[in-house]
Parts: structure tokens; C-alpha cells; sequence
């Protein structure tokens, strides 16, 4: 924790930020620097670590230690940064293609871990740095430089995933919304684990308009839903909708019609540890449903690198010899006179 | 009770135990390799586990085999067995073309019935005839009969009885070379320090052993094994390649003052320094399995990064795997210790077999000139010194480094003096300091030894960003720039070259003024050295030098060899390192011996090709 | 489909099996080979493609074609070996480590695509062939080669992450249990995509004993429950016991007690697209439920090499140039004369 | 109304195209070129686009260029521009190194504001002298000004109007160059077909930038390009070296009667080979994109198992991550294409630079003794001939075959004379037979070419289990056998030495008695060949070779070496190529001249290098 206030300006790189005018990546840059004052961070105690694409460029314009690795190993490196140094703040930098084509091994692996990384996915669902091919969250038909009659592959849900991962912590975003990714990559930084945000990011050269419907200010308040824990699952422009189970599914309803009123409706629980209702809320925007937004899930787990730390203490505590010699000499040995 | 008819010394003897998965042919041959080293002699052992899932019980690809040469300048464990122990004929034929023509066969004639025969793919009843070794003198034994009879009132079950077979072949086997119980005693003392019962058991056992040798066996000479007289005085114990490297680092972690992080994937044979280095917890090691290779020298560049001494340990397949990252360590000129335990290739190959094939591959296995600093060890007990050394160099010049080992001295062991590890050298990697922080750049260098300057994340002022792409000369920003990338490239060429300042030179053994010069490289230093010390002893004019560091070379290796007429490069591959020397040094001639059997080198063929070599 | 009656003899290859006597991969190959005749396959229709590891080396066992590949790749190469052969039956053979670690990507790639592939995961929650490390399906704090103290991470469950990867077929089995394994290869194979078999495998050498809870003759009917499409949800040695909801959490019911009948029970729809309960069932021994086995899900999608032949046979139906030399013809050219 | 008072004949003139990313320089490079190609020039270009992201309007980042060299004996795009078209003061800037000193600029003098120069980091108003670049000819003319007004009615927006400043540039140098406007028309026609106000506003801008040059430049001399004397007659078509690449692949799988299947994954400045691949779906191309390089190579691998012409296209950084995978490959003894598009490395290196240092990966970059088939192309056309070529070799010998491209070639075009396709010499891959079947075994051999038979699954009677373990020398059991894994090494090396016998020897260029030798390999073909050229033309002596097979090199390699003195290994490397020949051809003197800077080399370079060498 810091005792000196930062100001965003002192997450700020010199460096000359080299994203396409228009990119949805200059937001995210912001609400990650902002996150980072609000959180009370030092840019020495802090690793920003990403793989290839544009997204994975942003450790470049930040003031703090940064690692450009390569693609796809985000994960694994920030996995080898955070166990070897646990007091360090460790943030993933990565893209849907970074992440969850090349990468997704190591993704899911750090996830099932939960090695303690704050991991900033931009799903712009493409290829930018590559210039326009299809990613692994490319909607299915969509054109592009080598798809060009459609893609043909169901795309991964970037949250189904993380759950099927034995994922503890996820937040979804939109990079227009600036508050609400700030709140979920504050969360995230002081949830300990793998902690997966998701900002749907805009590519204004190669997809640009694909997150429209959720995205445009005239739409958004409709199309999507923000959860926060303990908060009721209210929605719409005029804040007049909302979520309801029936039986095993959800529905939509509107607060004062059929008598319902706002404490009828679903009261968001981020931090239940069984995951099947997160699971069902994160992807109902696939059967008409608003998307949901914030923080989804929350659930406090031992982290891996805390767990490293643990069993090394432990063993210590039982074991009294720190020095290889002294082990040696203790093990099967004789003497030569 | 031993009354010695006939006592014949013996420099060197090798002996093999031989049995079934679940026979404990390790634990004996340990046990013997450990005493003997206590008794003054010198030791190389080789433990040959069959390389299936286990097998059915008396099948060939059940055999589990553990070999070892004692006496005194023993640098190999042996080409051929002196004496073997064969627990049933799945033993004795697995090992039938590994004896020498008279040597001494002991064997479990219970385990000898036709079924047993069967289970091994005899033909015949007579194994010895079928297998062709009518000459050697069998030493048969009811060795299960014997111990059953031995233990009948201990208590124990009849599997839990038959587990002590191998003591009896043990004390045999001591008797055999006059070997006191006493010196046995207390390394059982150790294993069954839990379980007095079972230690009761197999102390009988191994007395039954001994005196009926003593008793039966009178008429066959026994040996006196001629002791060092190199030993020097401490304190020793026994490892393997794959501990010795695994301790090796930890050393260097110690003597850098750094903590040590492993990145790790299992495969045979290098998995067991993952297992040695994950159980030091108490030495603050961090060893981590990771989910493949690629995550395993990942999350060492990470910890890398964040300012520990890290690893990553492998064989062949998990090496090419690492490819790319190993280009990122370059590229970012971090730290880094890759130890490569080379088996047979390609593809998946013959994992439990030895060559030393990975050698190009650890040169060049990565896109773009990427130059890393590749070395070998040449016996299991300098994986150690390598090991370490191959940490001080990756820490002091900012550099990946590549270890070679392979499966012969990863599984083989010898007797090793402790070292007292607070002697080693001090290892200084280039961390910044309060005092150049005004100005700092990540990219500046040393002039001289062109190696960058280290600042861990965690100090402020420091903050620097580093990746893949070039970048410029001091300042580690993006560059795309021509001349800047020539000047990087070159940077990182010259730097490696400046390595070379930093290791010792290359030398000659034998008659420095020969024609021929022997040359090896990594793990047949053992065959090779003895091989041209046999020349020598007949008399023969040969020289011999070692390579351990391959890239860069030692600075005089052009001066070395442009004095020969005849350069016989030796290697367990079709000429790897050959072809390197004629690529990196022009104007020398260049012969090969190469072997791709997935074998060590044998001393015999190795003094037939010299001579040949020398008389051609 | 074959004209001949193939037997278990004709699927049998004449190669020694080398697998550690009482493992529980011989049940599974057998049972293998069983599936293959109910199905009607020939030998020479059909391809199995491995990795490496214990399970791996099935291929070999077998007298079909077969590939005997590397370390975790054996979903990628079937994939390539499916796409260009659609016709051939492809049957991928691997195991929790090669699927699972080093192999995770492809496996997730290759389920969200959905290939149609019939994947076996014999999973023995060890690695066999190195000789006893732990895997990413090691019950954590489980003492190995390489974890001495014992683990120190959440294990994957395999059915989780099928879904989370899109996975429309998820089944387990049990080695022990031919019977069940062998409905589920054979319910495997008809479903045209990415069809996941599960069958816990005993390793008697390294984590003998590990599956005794459900595997063991006198605890299996009350500790699993097999699940069939269009069956009631039925277990227990005398079969009284139940499955039903509460809320949306699930409830374990005696027949019979508290007027509870049959028909109160859930019956199991497999071919439900919602993969909501699927998860819930298949998750379900975590809470200290009976482990579901059986086909748990089996939902109907195009399958990705039905789709490469689609997309292929939709613009040749749109463009008749069939010759690379006609097609450079009919672009942008001029002549020399 | 072209008054033409003085005209200049030009053998070969480099003009260069360059403004901001959404100028559409690309567009009208490809138009001058394609139309020059159809007036009788030889052409060669190459797009420099830019690394970032689509930097800000105006900045260096985002400068885009195209340059093309059009005359007689063009080979390469050339060294610098005779003629620069720069839209705005970053295009000035980024282009003002590679000028002739008297060359001709045209600018767009309404973009020269203070802010544009502002944007492009000048500090003075006069960016000519800033940059030192006083000596050119400027041709200063208000481009954005003239089209507004031109179009003024066209009734299209502003944004719309200010697309066809590229039109009018066109137009210019069309005139500069006396190039009739009819050639240019139908080029737009196609462009355009489906927008004719589009087209008709681009034709009077065109004709705008034409006659503006006519009218108020008549002081600068025009010039008169030379024709190409060489040109067969055909129909040609203008590709760049990946589309050739792609289409070579397709030409194979047609004359091996085979579908085609790629398995990629995209990697600057590989990409377009899978772009252009997955275009060919009626032609029933299989392009997949998989989720990482190792998938794709492995996907590659399944569909060759399966019976299909299989490839994939990758980069440096890819091409390290598919090395395991590759020496399945080779064990496995399975045909595969893999295309590596070279790029500066090591790491992610400089991802839309050129460079050929992938060369010792290609050759070495997998574990054990992984002997595969390694070839380069020299030009852009020349990926398609040698794309073929490696599928056939690939198919018939059944092996994997690298072939090496760069950057460079890749993104480079030339005019290409479609080829008959049907006249290409037949694949025929080594299918078994009804005859074979009995007592066939999966490894049997042709004993010659010791190529093993290939059974696609689908087969009965010829089901088999291949896999990465060593197998046995006929039936492909599993065999860990000494012996039997010295033969196989063995024969994976001579199978691949024996493809030596169906490749071309290597031939002499210029005089075959020169003292030096200068050898390339690969792509800088066409800068080495004109070179030496120079040379030649100058009256000095001095030969060229190149290689287009690395490995096996061309059979009479070691005889032509050895008659020169002095042999000059050029390359973009630090001296790759030159290494491998010292170490398999002993006893040459080999020099080398390298460049690692991710540029091509320049003609003035290389023939100053050439003479010191002669002189030396
Ligand atoms: C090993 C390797 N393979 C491929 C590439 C090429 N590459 C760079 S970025 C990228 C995809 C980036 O997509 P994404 O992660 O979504 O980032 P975006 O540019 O969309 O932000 C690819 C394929 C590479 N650099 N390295
Ligand atoms: C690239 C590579 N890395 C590691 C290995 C070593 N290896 C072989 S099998 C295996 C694990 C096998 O575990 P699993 O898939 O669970 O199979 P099992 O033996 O348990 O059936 C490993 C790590 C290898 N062969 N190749
Ligand atoms: S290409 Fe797309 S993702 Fe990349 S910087 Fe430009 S707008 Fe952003
Ligand atoms: S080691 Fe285990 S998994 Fe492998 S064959 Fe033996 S029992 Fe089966
Ligand atoms: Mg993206
Ligand atoms: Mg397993």
C-alpha cells in the first residue's frame, strides 16, 4: 500500500501510445491506470505482464515494471512473476487471441490454480495487431480475412470458460463503460486468485461495431444488466426491470406489472461458492437475456501462490535444515579417512 | 567363518544385478555401490530400469537392472559384467550379451522351473547353451528356497519373506568380493530404520547369503578389489547426474543469495530433477510442475523476471517445445538455466535410452540469430559443478543457458565428496544500485562485458518495461531502426563471445605431441578418457581433450587443435559437435566416431577405432 | 457400415499389450473393441489417434489404423486427420495428462469446434508412464513423485471443463464397469461432433485404490448413479433413491418416503440444449452426491468437419472454376504477344 | 496536349508511392506496376506498410509505401527511388535515406502545412533542407486544392472526394513517365466495376493529375522506361511471393491429384499464404486456422496420415513452437509442407522486416538426429516453382520439406506468366497397391530411394500403427534395439541425402573461371544476381551460384566449391549458411558478407563488397 497518493499520470509511460484512433484500448488503458490510483498501488510493487497483439501492448504505456512476452504465454510468465514474487501487484494484459487460442492452455491452467493475477482480457473478437482474422470469440459466420465466406466455429463464452476452469472470480465490461470497468478490475485487484475481467473492446479497423447492441448508449441501459453483490438484478433506462428464477430458468420481468416489486426480484450473490447460478447469469445473453456486466462471481479460494508459500513454511517449520551441505551431510553418507 | 582359498586382486570389477521390476535389484546394487565406496573404492553406477509400464513378473520387459563397477580409477560403470546376479532367466537373458566370456553368473535355480523358462521366451531347459555363455562359471543357489526356509518362523508373510531375496544375493555377492558384513549392516540400519522387524529379517538373510558362499562355494576364487588411492579425505555419499544437477543450482541459488524457482514437466530421463528440487522445501526452493513444457520455461522467465535464479529441466521433445521462449530470454537478456537431458531422438524416440543428439538443437533450436550459452557436463558428479556453473554464468552475463546432460550420467552415480558449498564462488548477478538509478536505462551495458544491468521489480525508480521485439540500444523501447537492430544483433553475439573470458581453457591429456587427438564432448568423457588412457598405458601416442563448454568454446580451442594432424570427434550422435568444430573453426581435420545405438560407448570398440584411427 | 460381422478378435491387433497386469486400461480397451462391433465399424474405416502416455499406447493394441502421435496433441492431429476424412470413424485415445496438461488446448479447441471426434479420456488422476507425478485431475493434497507434501491445486473436473469449452457430449464411466463404458463409446460414436468419454481408470502401479468410493462392488449403487435419456434418475443397491429438484439446487429422495414416487424423480434429458443441469448433475458428487455416470449430455450441433465440407460444397455450388489455372485466368490479367 | 520537350530513355527507373495509411498508395503502386507490366516492362515490387497499429492521420507510424522498379532486367524493387510521390511530410521523412540524391519528389503541397509538418516531427518549415535532401527535384503541386475542385460537382462528400488524391498522383507520374492513360483505364474499370461514379470521378482526376503535369511542367524532362526484350508471350498476371506460394501448393495438389490441406495460424508476414488459401474453396482447398502453430502443424500431420497434399505457413516464432512436431514428421515418415516466411528475429524480433535467419532452425531446430528436406525460394515467382517443388519432393519421398521464404520475397511482386499447369511434371506419391498387399509391412521400403510405402486409412488389408517411438526397420513395431536404431538413424539420413538425385545441380553464373565465387541462397537472389551482373558488365571477373536446395545441397556442391579461392557466402544473417557449408564441405575458403539490419541488401552494397573482396 502506498503512502504516497498517485495520480493517473504516474501510470503513465512516456511512451507515445500507438493504438489506432478510435480504439476501444485507450479506454481500457485508462480505467486500468485509474483502478490502480484507487487502489492505493505503487508502480514499483506493480508488474504488468502481457502477451502479443495490440491489447498486449499496454504494459509498453504504463509507468510500472512490464514484461512483453510472447504469444499466448501471458499466463505462464505472470504465473512464474507472481509465485517468485507474492507481494507483487501482477496484472495479465491480454486478447480474445492472445488468451484463448494460442494461450488458452495456460489460461485455463492459471485459472484451475488460482495463481493470483489480475487477468484484463479485450475481447474485441479479432485479430488486431494480424490485421483481421477471426479470434476464438469470433461470432460464427462472421467475414473476415480468413474466413472470407464465414467462419464456421461456435465461439468460446469467454465466462463459460473461466468457470469450466474452476474459475473463482469474473467480471465482464465494455470499454465504452469506463466506471464499470474500473469497478471490476478493482475487485478483481483485491480478490486473492486468478481473477478474469472481460472488456468488450471495440476494433474500429477490423470489427468495428460488433458490440453495438450492448455497447451504444442508446441501447445499453436495455441490453444489458450491471450486477453488484447484495444489490437487487434491476435493469433498463428506466431502471424498471428486472430478474426473476422460474423453476430452473431466469425471466425478465417489469417492476410494478403483475404485481411484482422490486424485492421480488434475484439479489446478486458473487461470493456463493456453488457456481451454477453465476454460470447461468453470465451467459444469458445468449437466449435474449440482458448481458450481464460487473462482477459475476467472487469467491474466496486459497490462491496458488499462497499455497507455495504455505507448504514452504510449513515444511520448514518442520524441517530445521536450510542449507544444501547440511542436508547433504544428513542424508546416507561416509567418511573417507 | 570365510576361509579363503584362493584371494585374486582385481583393479576394477563390474558387477550387475539383475531381476524382476519387484526383485529390489536397485536397493542391493546401491547398497553395494555404497559400501565399496566406504571401503576405499572408487564407483560408477547405472541402474537400467525396463522402460514399459511394469510388465508381467518374469518377463524380459520386466528386467530391472542395476550395474556397477568398483575399484580403483573407475570412471565408467563397464562395458561387460564381471559378475552377474540373474533373479530369473527373463534376468539372464536381458543381460547375456552384456558378460564377459568367463565371468561369474549367480542365480536363483528356484526361479529357474520351466514356467520361469517360458515366461522369458526359452526354447529350451538350457538357457546357458541357448543364450550361448556356456563358459561362465555359475555360481546356482535355491536362493528363494533358502530364504523361505530362513524366515519360516519370522512372522512375516510369504510375499513380505520373499522381498529379502535380494539380500541373500547381496551377501553372496559380499562374500564373493570379501566385503565385511559390517560395512552392509548400517545402510540397512538406515532404510529399515522404521521397521526393526523387517531389518532383523534381512540382516539374517544377508548373513544366510555370505556363508553360503563361505561354505558351498569354496572352490571358486574370491576377489580383493584394489582400493583408490585418489580418494581424497571427507565426506561422501552417493548421487546421480539428476540430483547432482538439481543440487548444483541449488548451490548457485545459495552462493547468489537468490531463491531458486524450477519450472518443470515431467519426462524420462530428466523428470527425477523436478523430484530431487521438489522436496527442498525446506531450503526455500520452489519447484513447480506446470501444465507442458512451454508453461514450465515461461514461469521460470517469470520468476526470471522478478529476480530469482530459475530454471527449467527437460529432455529433447520438452526442449523443442521451449524453443521460442528460450529466444524471449535471449531477446530480453534475462537469466535463465535450462538443463536438457538428452535421450534418444527423434520425435519420441527411445526415452529411456542415452544419445547426445540435442546438441544443434541446443544451438540453434530458435528463430532469428539467437545466441545462448550452451555446456555439458561429462560425469554425473559434474553435473554439479556444471549445474552450478551454468547458473553463474546465466546470472553474471544476463544470458539463457543450455546444460546438456543425457540419460547415462542423469541415472548414473558415483561417490561424491560434499562440498562445502560456502567455499564455492560467489556468484554476482549485475543488480542495479541506489547509485545509478539517476539516468538509468534498462539496456545499459557493462562496455565490457556488454552484459545489462538487472533491477528487479519491487524498487522504485526502476520501473522499466522489456519484451520480444527489438528494441533500442540502451533505452529498451521499440526499435524497428536498421542500424539498431545490426548493433543489437551483434550486441548479443558479442556478449555471448565474451562468455568465453569466464571458462577454462581447453586441455590436453596424454601425449600433448601425438598425431591423433581424441575429442568428446559431455556425458563419454568416462568412456573416452579411459579408452585413450588404455592407448597410453600400452604405450600409445595419443592426446585427448574434453569439451564442456560448447558455445561459446574455450578461447584457445583453435590454437589446440590446429596442432593435430588427426581430429577423431567421438559423439553418441550421426556428428553433431563435429560438424559445429569444422563450421566454427575452418581448417582443421575432422574425423568422426559416431554411435546411435541409444549406448553408452564401450571401452573395446573405442581402443579398436583409435588404433585404427592412428594406423590409417 | 460393415457387410461382414467383425468380433472382438478382428479389433484386436496382434501386439503384446504392455500395460502393468490388473491396470484398468485393459478393461477399457476391451470394452473398446466390444463398442466397435456393436457399431458395425470395419477395422480399415476406422482411425486411432493417441498421444503419449500409459492410455496412449491403445493404438497400438488395436488392428484398425492407428497413430500413436505426441505429447498432447492427439485432438489437433485427429482434427486434421477427421477434416480430411470425414467418412473414417476417428476415435482419439488419451489420457489426464495428455489431454489435460500439455494437451489442454487442442482438447478445448477441438470440443468448442466441435470435430467429430470420440474422444476417451482414460483418467487415472496420475501420470503412469513417467512414473507417478501428479496430473491436473489429482485430488488436491495427493502425495506424488513431484508433489512430495502433497498438491497444492484444485483439480480439473473434466465434464466442467467440457462444457465450459461448449462441449455438446459429455459421458463417464467407470473402468470396472464394461457395460456402461461400452454405452457410452457406442452413444459416443453416433453423436456427430466432439463426443467426451470419461472412464476413471485405476493405476495399480501409482494411485491404486484412488476411484474405490464408486468403483468398489459394495459402494458403487449408492455412490454413483447412471444416467439415460428419457430414464427416471434412480440409484442405490435396492434402487429406492432419487434425484429431484429443490429450488435449483438438487435433493437425493427415498422412493417411497415422504410420499415420494417415481414419478416425482427428475427424468434425464441428455439432448437438452441448456446445458444447465447437465452441469449441475455432472458436478454433483463434488456436494456429496452420487457421481453421475452414463451419457450425461448429448445435444445435436453441426460438427466442424461436416462444416468445412459445407462451406465447400456452398461455393462450388456458386462459383464453377475448378482449376487453379482457370481461376488465375479469370482474374486480373493481361497479355504478351 | 503532351508537349513534350525533352524525353530520356531509362533501362530500369525505382519509383516509390507513399502517404498515409488511407492515401491508397498501395492501390495506385499496383496500378503503375501492373500497367507498366502490360506496356512490355519487367517489374519487381514491395509494399512497406507500417509495423503499428493505424497510427494517427499524418504521423511516421503511419506512413504506408509501395515501390516498384519497372524497365529491363528488373529483379529487385531497387535500392533507392528514383521518383518518390510523398503525400504528406511523414512520407517525405520515412522515405528521404532511400533517394537518389537527384531524384524527382512529388508532393502534395496543400498537405505541407505547418501542423502536417508538425505531426511528422519537424522542427524547421523547410523539410528538404532539414533532411538534407536539397539536390532533388521537387514537383510541388496543391493535390488536395485540384481535386476538391475537380470534383467539386460530383456530388460525393468531402471524405469521398479526398479518396482520389491518389488518382491524381497516379496521373502524374503516369505522365512523368509517358504512359498512356488507356493503360492505366482498365485497371480502374475493374476496381471500380461496380461504382461507376466511383470510376468516373477516379478517370477525371486521373486525367487531371496527367495533364497538370503536361501543362505546367513541360520544363522537367519525361522519360521513357525501356521494354523488357525478354518477355515470353502469354497471359500474365502480377502475384507476390506468398500468393505464389499458396498457388504452388494448389498446382501440386492438382498434379498429385490430391485435395490440399492447410493447417496455419496467422503470423505476420505469413498470414497472406493462408489468406489466399482460404479464398480457394471451390478449387477444394482446406484452409483451417487452428488455435496455435503446434495445432496447425499437427492438424497438417492428420490429414497427411489421412491421405492428403498437407502444409503449413508460419513465421520464425511459429516455426520454433512446431519443431516437436516436425520431427514427427520425420520419424513418422510422413510427407508435409512447412512454409516459414522469415522475418528479423531472435524472438518477436521485427515482425514486418525481412531477414534469413531462420536457416539453422529450419535445418536443426528439432530433437535427436531429424534429418528433413530444407529449401528456399530466390523471388516472388520463384515460391510458386519451389512451393511445388517441395510438395512433390514431400509427397515422393515422403518427408517433410521446410521451405524458407522472407518478408522480402513474400510481400514482393513481379508479373507472372500464368503457367499451363497440366504441363507440370506429375506427383506421384508412393501409394500401395492391390500386389502389395500381401505380407506388406508399414516401413517396407523402396530399396533405392528408400522411400517407404504410404497406405491412406480407408484401405482394408493395409490397416498399420505408426507412431513418434524408434519402430522397427520394416514393420514400424516399437523397437528400442541397439542395432535396429543405428540402421533406422541410418536410413533417415540417407533417405533424405538420396533426394539429392531428383533436384538440379548447382550452376555457375558469369565467369566460370573467376577466382571469386559469390553465393546466395534464398531470397536476395535477385540484389546478388544484379550485382555480379555489374560487374560483369564492368569487365571484372567474378561467378555467382545460388542455392535453392540447402538440404541435401545440389550433388556436384563440393566439386564446384573447390574451384574457387575465394567463396563469398552472402546473407541476411549473421553468417548461417556459411557455417553449414564450412561444416559439410571441409576445406573451402569461405568468406562471408552479412547484413542483419531486416532490410534487403542494396546493389551499391554488394558490388562494393564484391570488389574489395577481389581486390583483398
Ligand atoms: C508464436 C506467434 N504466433 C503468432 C503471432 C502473430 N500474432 C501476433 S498478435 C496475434 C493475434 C492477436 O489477437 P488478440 O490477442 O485478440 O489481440 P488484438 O490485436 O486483437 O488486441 C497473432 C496471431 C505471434 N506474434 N507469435
Ligand atoms: C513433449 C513431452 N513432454 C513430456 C513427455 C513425458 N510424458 C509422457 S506420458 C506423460 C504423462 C502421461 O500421463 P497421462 O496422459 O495421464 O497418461 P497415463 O500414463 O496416466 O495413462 C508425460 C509427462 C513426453 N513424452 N513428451
Ligand atoms: S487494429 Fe483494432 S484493436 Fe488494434 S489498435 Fe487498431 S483499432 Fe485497436
Ligand atoms: S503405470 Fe499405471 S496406468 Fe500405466 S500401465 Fe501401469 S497400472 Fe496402468
Ligand atoms: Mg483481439
Ligand atoms: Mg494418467
Amino acid at each position: 500500500m502506498s503512502t504516497k497518493q498517485y495520480t493517473v499520470a504516474d501510470f503513465k509511460s512516456d511512451t507515445k501510445v500507438t493504438w489506432c484512433p478510435g480504439c476501444g484500448d485507450f479506454a481500457i488503458l485508462t480505467a486500468l491506470q485509474k483502478s490502480m490510483v484507487e487502489l492505493g498501488i505503487e508502480p514499483h510493487e506493480t508488474a504488468v505482464i502481457s502477451g502479443i497483439g495490440c491489447s498486449s501492448r499496454l504494459p509498453y504505456f504504463m509507468s510500472t515494471y512490464g514484461f512483453h512476452t510472447i504469444h499466448g504465454r501471458g499466463s505462464a510468465i505472470a504465473t512464474g512473476v507472481k509465485v517468485a514474487n507474492p507481494r507483487l501487484s501482477v496484472w495479465q494484459i491480454t486478447g480474445d487471441g492472445d488468451c484463448l487460442a494460442i494461450g488458452g492452455n495456460h489460461f485455463i491452467h492459471a485459472v484451475r490454480r488460482n495463481v493470483n493475477l489480475n487477468i484484463i482480457l479485450m475481447n474485441n473478437r479479432i485479430y488486431g495487431l494480424t490485421k483481421g482474422q477471426f479470434s476464438p470469440t469470433t461470432e460464427k459466420g462472421f467475414v473476415t480475412k480468413s474466413s472470407p465466406f464465414g467462419t464456421i466455429e461456435e465461439p468460446f463464452e469467454p465466462a463459460e470458460l473461466t468457470l469450466g476452469a474452476r474459475g473463482q472470480f469474473f467480471a465482464r465490461s465494455i470499454d465504452v463503460d469506463m466506471p464499470t470497468t474500473q469497478e471490476c478490475m478493482t475487485t478483481a485487484a483485491k480478490h486473492e486468485g486468478a481473477a478474469v475481467v472481460e472488456v468488450l473492446q471495440n476494433c474500429v479497423i477490423f470489427a468495428d461495431g460488433i458490440h453495438d447492441e450492448v455497447s451504444e448508449r442508446t441501447t445499453r441501459a436495455e441490453k444489458t444488466i450491471i450486477l453488484r453483490h447484495g444489490e437487487k438484478m434491476i435493469f433498463g433506462a428506466n431502471r424498471d426491470k428486472g430478474l426473476m428464477l422460474d423453476g430452473i430458468k431466469l425471466k425478465v420481468v417489469t417492476i410494478g406489472e403483475n404485481g411484482i416489486s422490486e424485492n421480488d426480484l434475484l439479489t446478486h450473490d458473487a461470493v456463493e461458492s456453488d457456481n451454477f447460478l453465476h454460470y447461468k447469469l453470465a451467459m444469458m445473453h445468449h437466449q435474449g437475456f440482458p448481458m450481464a456486466l460487473g462482477v459475476i462471481r467472487n469467491v474466496e479460494a486459497a490462491s496458488y501462490d499462497q499455497e507455495v508459500e504455505r507448504q514452504i513454511a510449513e515444511v520448514q517449520a518442520k524441517k530445521p535444515i536450510r542449507k544444501l551441505q547440511d542436508y547433504l551431510l544428513s542424508g546416507e553418507t561416509w567418511e573417507v579417512i | 567363518m570365510t576361509v579363503q582359498h584362493k584371494v585374486t586382486e582385481l583393479e576394477q570389477v563390474v558387477i550387475r544385478f539383475s531381476g524382476d521390476s519387484g526383485d529390489g535389484m536397485q536397493l542391493v546394487g546401491n547398497i553395494f555401490s555404497n559400501l565399496s565406496a566406504t571401503l576405499g573404492n572408487e564407483i560408477s553406477t547405472f541402474p537400467d530400469y525396463p522402460a514399459e509400464m511394469r510388465a508381467p513378473q518374469g518377463t524380459l520387459n520386466g528386467v530391472s537392472g542395476f550395474q556397477v563397477q568398483v575399484g580403483k580409477s573407475v570412471l565408467t560403470p563397464g562395458d561387460r559384467a564381471d559378475v552377474l546376479v540373474a533373479m530369473n532367466p527373463a534376468a539372464l537373458k536381458t543381460n547375456a550379451k552384456s558378460l564377459h566370456p568367463r565371468s561369474i553368473v549367480i542365480i536363483d535355480e528356484d526361479s529357474f522351473t520351466d514356467r520361469d523358462l517360458k515366461k522369458a521366451d526359452f526354447l529350451t531347459d538350457n538357457p546357458f547353451e541357448e543364450l550361448k555363455i556356456t563358459q561362465v562359471q555359475v555360481v546356482s543357489c535355491p536362493i528363494t528356497s533358502l530364504v523361505k526356509n530362513s524366515l519360516v518362523d519370522s512372522g512375516f508373510d510369504g510375499k513380505t519373506i520373499l522381498r529379502s531375496k535380494n539380500m541373500f544375493a547381496l551377501g553372496l555377492v559380499c562374500w564373493l568380493f570379501n566385503r565385511p558384513l559390517d560395512s552392509a549392516i548400517p545402510f540397512l540400519e538406515k532404510k529399515f530404520s522404521k521397521k526393526p522387524a523387517v531389518l532383523a529379517a534381512n540382516v539374517k538373510v544377508l548373513n544366510d547369503g555370505f556363508n553360503f558362499g563361505a561354505n558351498t562355494h569354496a572352490s571358486i576364487s574370491t576377489y580383493r578389489i584394489e582400493s583408490s588411492n585418489e580418494q581424497e579425505k571427507g565426506i561422501y555419499c552417493d548421487v546421480n547426474g539428476n540430483s547432482a544437477t538439481a543440487f548444483g543450482l541449488i548451490a548457485a541459488a545459495e552462493r547468489a543469495n537468490l531463491p531458486l524457482f524450477l519450472g518443470s514437466y515431467p519426462i524420462t530421463p530428466a523428470t527425477d530433477v523436478l523430484h530431487e528440487l521438489a522436496k527442498h522445501k525446506n531450503l526455500g526452493v520452489k519447484a513447480i510442475q506446470c501444465e507442458d513444457e512451454i508453461a514450465a520455461v515461461c514461469s521460470a522467465i517469470g520468476a526470471s523476471f522478478a529476480g530469482h535464479l530459475a530454471a527449467t529441466s527437460t529432455s529433447g521433445p520438452g526442449l523443442a517445445l521451449k524453443g521460442e521462449a528460450i529466444g524471449l530470454a535471449v531477446m530480453t537478456e534475462i537469466p535463465l538455466v535450462v538443463v536438457d537431458v538428452q535421450r534418444g531422438g527423434p520425435s519420441t524416440g527411445l526415452p529411456t535410452k542415452t544419445e547426445q543428439s540435442d546438441l544443434l538443437q541446443a544451438l540453434y533450436g530458435r528463430n532469428g540469430d539467437s545466441p545462448a550459452v550452451v555446456v555439458a557436463a561429462k560425469s554425473p558428479l559434474d553435473c554439479f559443478d556444471m549445474a552450478f556453473n551454468a547458473a553463474k554464468i546465466a546470472l553474471e552475463h544476463m544470458t539463457p543457458v543450455i546444460l546438456l546432460t543425457d540419460g547415462f550420467i542423469a541415472n548414473g552415480s558415483s561417490a561424491w565428496k560434499i562440498p562445502n558449498i560456502d567455499a564455492m564462488p560467489a556468484i554476482k548477478p549485475p543488480f542495479v544500485t541506489e547509485e545509478i538509478k539517476e539516468g538509468w536505462k534498462a539496456y545499459q551495458r557493462n562496455e565490457e562485458t556488454l552484459v545489462r544491468s538487472w533491477a528487479k521489480p519491487g524498487i522504485p525508480g526502476f520501473e522499466h518495461r522489456i519484451g520480444g521485439l527489438e528494441k533500442h540500444y540502451t533505452t529498451s523501447a521499440i526499435s524497428m531502426d536498421a542500424a539498431n537492430h545490426q548493433k543489437m544483433t551483434n550486441t548479443r553475439y558479442n556478449k555471448i563471445a565474451k562468455v568465453a573470458l569466464d571458462i577454462p581453457l581447453l586441455e590436453i591429456e596424454g601425449d600433448e605431441n601425438a598425431e591423433l587427438l581424441v575429442v568428446g564432448w559431455g556425458g563419454t568423457f568416462g568412456h573416452l578418457h579411459s579408452a585413450v588412457n588404455q592407448l597410453l598405458d600400452e604405450g600409445k601416442s595419443v592426446a585427448y581433450t574434453h569439451f564442456q563448454y560448447i558455445n561459446p568454446l574455450p578461447s584457445n580451442t583453435a590454437e589446440v587443435l590446429k596442432k593435430y594432424k588427426k581430429i577423431l570427434v567421438c559423439e553418441l550422435n550421426t556428428g553433431q559437435f563435429a560438424g559445429y568444430l569444422r563450421g566454427v573453426i575452418p581448417g582443421v581435420n575432422i574425423l568422426q566416431y559416431n554411435k546411435v545405438e541409444g549406448q553408452p560407448f564401450m571401452l573395446s570398440e573405442l581402443v579398436d577405432c583409435f588404433t585404427k584411427t592412428m594406423e590409417a
